[in-house]
């Protein structure tokens, strides 16, 4: 589904992604883990295309993004890859302006063109399962910061992307309001997603996630299947960043 | 300014005339209007420091049978009467028709000349044939004339011209759609344009004769018997022939003449003119409603083409980028006033003529875009980039996003500045007046030279201007609350005002 | 607006006037100011439709020494010479003295009258004894007259005022601090003033002389005869005893006629008055100056008094906040002309009264204020609440956070609004051409009625106002790009351009 | 040091807190957890003047705020509040236009009017300790979240307040961080410092704070020391939402 080989970015003369390759089947869970500054958002906005990368390549189902590309021709397949990709942001990025339900149904309606009517029945399910049902009139800034995520999630997941990359979807989220959220995405999974999972909670993460990848300083330090980098990762450094997690 | 032109124009010209005029024998002061145009009396093209015309020659004669040497007092059209009374000079001959205002304030000679109207069209016009095609169309003529009259009469709208070349100029220019003029203007200026056509046969019957003071009844009998005089030895026939002015009209009417035939002057139609209250603010009004449909279409224009200047001037490709800040920093640099007058005078001659409301309106419009784009830069900038990368993540393309996601939070922030150029672009009309779009500003002046009432026209005035601008104000102010209940509150700031 | 409500009480006599004129026995047509005041010739306050002044009754005198009736021709001062010259009327009789310019133009009879200067100061004035303790003062007169000319030519800055009046009422007020005049008008208007003094004695000699057209010379002959009758025969002397005009000045000169002396027209200097261009730029570049300083000056008072108004108006309290609402809407809505007027004409009726300058410094100030004021209402809620939040619980108060956290955010987001405004309040200082200051707009105009070259004068003034605006733009795009680089990147548009 | 008596606090219709009181003794912490929504921010916000309150009193050191106050009187006594208290928000709210060193000296400099030599090297200390040295000089925008989240710390730490209350503060930090952090808030309190730490991690209070309170709709279900609630609560509401966090 999608494959990153050697990728590098950088920002200015700062090297930020060193060399990053992997891979992620078809529904399956990756997850990301690593110290903070390590490079993880910058590796998921590469994969959306909010970054443009300096070296490398990003597949992704059919598309494929190279650093050679022209300018024009990196644009266009970045267009094709976000219908592809959806996306939840570490800082959420609501739409002020709109109100909790336009926020989750604005896409649906206006990209997808599906009718509104249907759009909002199938918003209000998804408010439902995240517990927000009675929010839906509301407007984003008077909601508590854990209410926010949930409805970045939720505008996320309406719109049904292949692929789903999510950074640090529970940051804000109560212990409670974790478990229900792993229980929700897996039910994504099996129903064909794929996922790719930034976060510091490998609770979360623990039986949510196939693979894990561990990356510390723009490199990927181990990566493999999430029992075994859980339980006996080959690196110390991994085993000693696993171990505090608990 | 054209009205300016015309006099600074004219006072030069009138020191040069004035410097060679030798008092000896005794004179007859003519008056006229130079700058009307040919055929009457006008600068000789070839020697701009001479004044030819048939009226000229025909002065020369009538001078020369009174025993008197002529002399040209150069005028302006609009207060011939006035300085004639004021003793500026002896006699009017500027193919003057007798009417009913002049009768109360100076008296007539006999009539020398019978005109016509004639009514000109361009080559390719099929819709007018006659003066009764036109009441769907706008016709143009010059002012006070009986041409002028016939049409406020007959509820043809029409606008009023300096000049005949600026009137047939816009018919070319198709700013007009036809000109109504006096046969000898007609005979000189359009019969032999290959653009234009006379639509029908010459019509009307008016008399051409010459204004003298009240009271100088013995030079008016001196003026008549000259008249015959001329008339009956032919040589006024000549000159009429020289300029091809000689026509049926002419044919019967001096042959009448001849045969001792008195030429009755016909039916004078009384008009009166005094200021008063209602009438000034029922043309307030009319000219407030001008203002405010200029106002609205231009900041359409400017709301509107703003938005790529702003768009491009922040993020195209670097050649758009420059043109776009030259743009901007021409039509902010350079006053409005300039750009008007290039657009209306320069422009046509690339082809493009526009009617002076359009101009006025496009040239508005034009000049601030340039404002608003600086308005829409400032507030996309506003917009944090999250914005787009959540649009443009959800699968958004830039438009739509810009559209639906931006756009809006944009909005309530560029809002107050849009509405101060909206408020100022309804006192900035007043700029148009300079290419003759009657609108508040001119329509003061008129009214406050007319009367003399200054301050109260100009509280009037003022009171106009409030009236658009505080229901825009207070649009935008509810606007504002309203888009402000969706959007992050401020904090209350009431502490900084404590 | 002064100057043409001047012409348009003006229009409205003339008509009166010649209304009146019988042209009966042979006229003498005379040629005068009356709006120059008096005691010369002006509008009898009693009866408004009669002119009188101590040289109306002279005429009468002369007219009836020459066999004539006067008829009295209304004109401009600054036009009394064309106008003369295209015959509007045979002699200037307006305290008019003999120059060398005018000798060009015109002949001159024999002088009839003497008239010298006078320094007026304030009652309370005791720096200004005489003309020599006036380099750093300014002094009011009327143009082109004996006293302006005398005050170019020893380098003491003047004014040039249209009327007496005009002049010693902003002497008055204080705006200026001396007024030299010719006695007769300083008799009639300064002398009974308790608030003002004269300082020191009269002195400088000139004559009055009655002006003719060249080649009138059996006309001055008479002139001239009938001047040395009326005061050989005491009339003369009588009608200026009746005026308060009769002096030590006037016993000498009219002693030495009656015994035969001839009166000298004394050394005649010789000015000229030929449009330059180089000398044209140089007064455009002097007067741009002045626009650029007026405008920095009311920018000033815009962007620090608009910040109160755009923080009382969003959070004061509720009176606080009416009051920002009505003072945004007053100054937005009504035309920044009548502002200024009333702040010149008005004001000094409740005491305060300022020079021209400063008068349009505050007025565009303080019309500029209400726009800032909604720019920075705009700019200022769109900075995210959160950042007062984190200012407040870092301990800091409201002005504090407001100027180290919140203003220098806001300033980005206003920065081009502002911009707009500044560029376009360059061209906003011709306004103030109401208020006599003398600015970019007012030369142009002056200097395009004077040359009659409106095209190329326009572009040159363009040009001016270009180079006032493009550094102000340049610098402030530079200083949003400094800006920027601090605060949130916004997201790669280019897209949107494509 | 604090104490809460039956406060109360509505938006419109909607009671957000419904009677809370509780007490924090000096040099002492208090973890307040509880699910998404439950009304911590706005607690939070109640205790640094930042909302008003409906009805109860906020005592705090020497000032005291009550419901009934008039308007002048209520903001006069929050300024003298908020020279004791210092907050880390949950969404941070640095200043994008100043660097992370003058996000940190600014209120130092120009509230404590401590000169700006001192007030930096201390900057750079705190900096140092919460291992963004290198990142002195660069402005918000280009930081990670758990940089972001760092400085918004060390911004409050260096007005160096009696009273601290912190909202989140572990959101976007890795685990290791989070350890790190734990010692050296320990380190503060030693020093004479009282918290409040709002968190979603038990992990991270467990071992930090002396006392727990547990919210659940605007209301405080139980308190105690900590080694109670998190072993022995009495409710069985805590219980449950103790037992999914770990
Ligand atoms: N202005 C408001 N109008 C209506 N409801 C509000 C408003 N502000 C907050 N609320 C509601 O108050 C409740 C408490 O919000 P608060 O931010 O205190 O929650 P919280 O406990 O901090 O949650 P989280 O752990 O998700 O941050 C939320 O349900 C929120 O939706
Ligand atoms: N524009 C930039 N210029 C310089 N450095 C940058 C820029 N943007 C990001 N960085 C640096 O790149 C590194 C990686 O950032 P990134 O946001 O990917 O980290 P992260 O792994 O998501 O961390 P966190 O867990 O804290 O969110 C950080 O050290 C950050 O400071
Ligand atoms: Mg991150
Ligand atoms: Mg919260």
């Amino acid at each position: 589904m999608i494959r990153v080989t050697d990728l590098r970015k950088h920002f200015g003369p700062t090297q930020i992604l060193k060399g990053i390759s992997f891979e992620v089947a078809p529904q399956t869970v990756v997850g990301v883990i690593g110290s903070s500054g390590s490079g993880k958002t910058t590796l998921l906005r590469c994969l959306n295309g909010l970054e443009r990368i300096n070296s490398g390549t990003v597949e992704c189902g059919k598309v494929r993004l190279e650093a050679k590309l022209s300018k024009a021709e990196y644009r266009h397949r970045v267009r094709d890859l976000r219908r592809e990709v959806g996306t939840v942001f570490q800082h959420f990025y609501l739409f002020p302006h709109l109100s909790v339900l336009a926020n989750i149904t604005e896409a649906p309606v206006h990209v997808l063109r599906r009718d509104r009517k249907s759009a909002e029945t199938e918003a209000y399910e998804l408010l439902e399962s995240v517990g927000l049902k009675t929010a839906a009139q509301r407007y984003p800034e008077s909601l508590s910061g854990g209410e926010q995520q949930r409805v970045a999630i939720a505008r996320a997941l309406a719109m049904r992307p292949a692929v789903l990359l999510f950074d640090e979807p529970t940051s804000a989220l109560d212990p409670k309001r974790t478990v229900s959220l792993r229980t929700m995405l897996r039910g994504f999974v099996t129903r064909g997603h794929t996922m790719i999972i930034i976060s510091h909670s490998i609770g979360f993460l623990n039986g949510l996630a196939d693979k894990l990848i561990y990356m510390d300083s723009g490199e990927i330090v181990e990566q493999g299947p999430a029992e075994q980098i859980l339980n006996d990762a080959s690196d110390a450094r991994t085993r000693d960043f696993v171990s505090q997690a608990s | 300014m054209r009205r300016e032109l015309n006099r600074a124009f004219h006072t030069a010209l009138l020191i040069t005339v004035s410097f060679n005029a030798v008092a000896a024998q005794q004179a007859l002061r003519w008056g006229a209007d130079p700058s009307g145009g040919a055929p009457y009396v006008f600068t000789d093209p070839a020697h701009p420091d001479q004044y030819i015309g048939y009226e000229k020659e025909m002065v020369d004669l009538l001078a020369a049978a009174m025993g008197r040497h002529p002399e040209f007092v150069p005028s302006d059209w609009e207060t011939l009467v006035s300085a004639l009374q004021r003793n500026s000079f002896d006699v009017i001959v500027n193919g003057l028709e007798p009417t009913g205002d002049r009768a109360q304030q100076i008296i007539f000679s006999k009539p020398y000349y019978i005109f016509q109207l004639q009514l000109t069209v361009r080559k390719d016009e099929n819709r007018i044939h006659s003066l009764s095609d036109c009441s769907k169309h706008t016709v143009a003529t010059l002012g006070n004339t009986a041409a002028s009259r016939m049409l406020q009469q007959q509820n043809i709208p029409f606008r009023s011209y300096e000049d005949p070349p600026g009137a047939y100029r816009d018919l070319e220019l198709k700013r007009i759609d036809a000109v109504l003029m006096d046969v000898p203007a007609e005979a000189f200026y359009a019969r032999n344009n290959p653009k234009l056509k006379p639509a029908g046969p010459p019509f009307f019957r008016g008399l051409y004769v010459i204004g003298l003071r009240k009271g100088d009844d013995k030079l008016k009998a001196e003026v008549d018997a000259a008249i015959d005089k001329i008339i009956i030895d032919g040589s006024l026939e000549q000159i009429l022939k020289k300029w091809g002015l000689w026509n049926d009209a002419q044919v019967e009417f001096q042959t009448s003449i001849r045969q001792g035939v008195k030429a009755e002057l016909g039916h004078i139609d009384m008009t009166t003119a005094t200021f008063n209250w209602r009438d000034a603010l029922l043309r307030l009004t009319r000219a407030a409603i001008v203002t405010v449909l200029i106002a609205f279409g231009s900041m359409l224009i400017a709301v509107v083409l703003g938005l790529p200047l702003a768009v491009g001037q922040s993020n195209g490709p670097k050649i758009v980028r420059s043109f776009c800040t030259v743009y901007v920093e021409f039509f902010r640099g350079t006053p409005v006033l300039v750009q008007l007058l290039f657009l209306y005078f320069g422009l046509p001659a690339i082809g493009i003529a526009m009617p002076g409301w359009l101009t006025a309106l496009v040239g508005l419009g034009l000049n601030y875009a340039a404002y608003e784009s600086q308005v829409y830069r400032a507030a996309l900038e506003a917009i944090p980039k999250g914005q787009w990368e959540a649009a443009y993540s959800l699968g958004m393309n830039p438009v739509l996003a810009f559209r639906r996601i931006i756009l809006p939070q944009a909005f309530r922030i560029a809002l107050p500045a849009m509405t101060n150029d909206f408020v100022s672009l309804f006192k900035d009309t007043s700029v148009a007046f300079a290419i003759s779009v009657w609108e508040l500003a001119t329509a003061y002046r008129e009214l406050a030279n007319a009367s003399g009432q200054f301050l109260l026209l100009g509280v009037a005035v003022s009171i106009f201007y409030l009236a658009m601008s505080l229901p825009m104000a207070h649009l935008a102010r509810r606007l504002e609350d309203r888009l402000r209940n969706r959007v992050p509150e401020t904090v209350d700031l009431e502490e900084v005002a404590a």
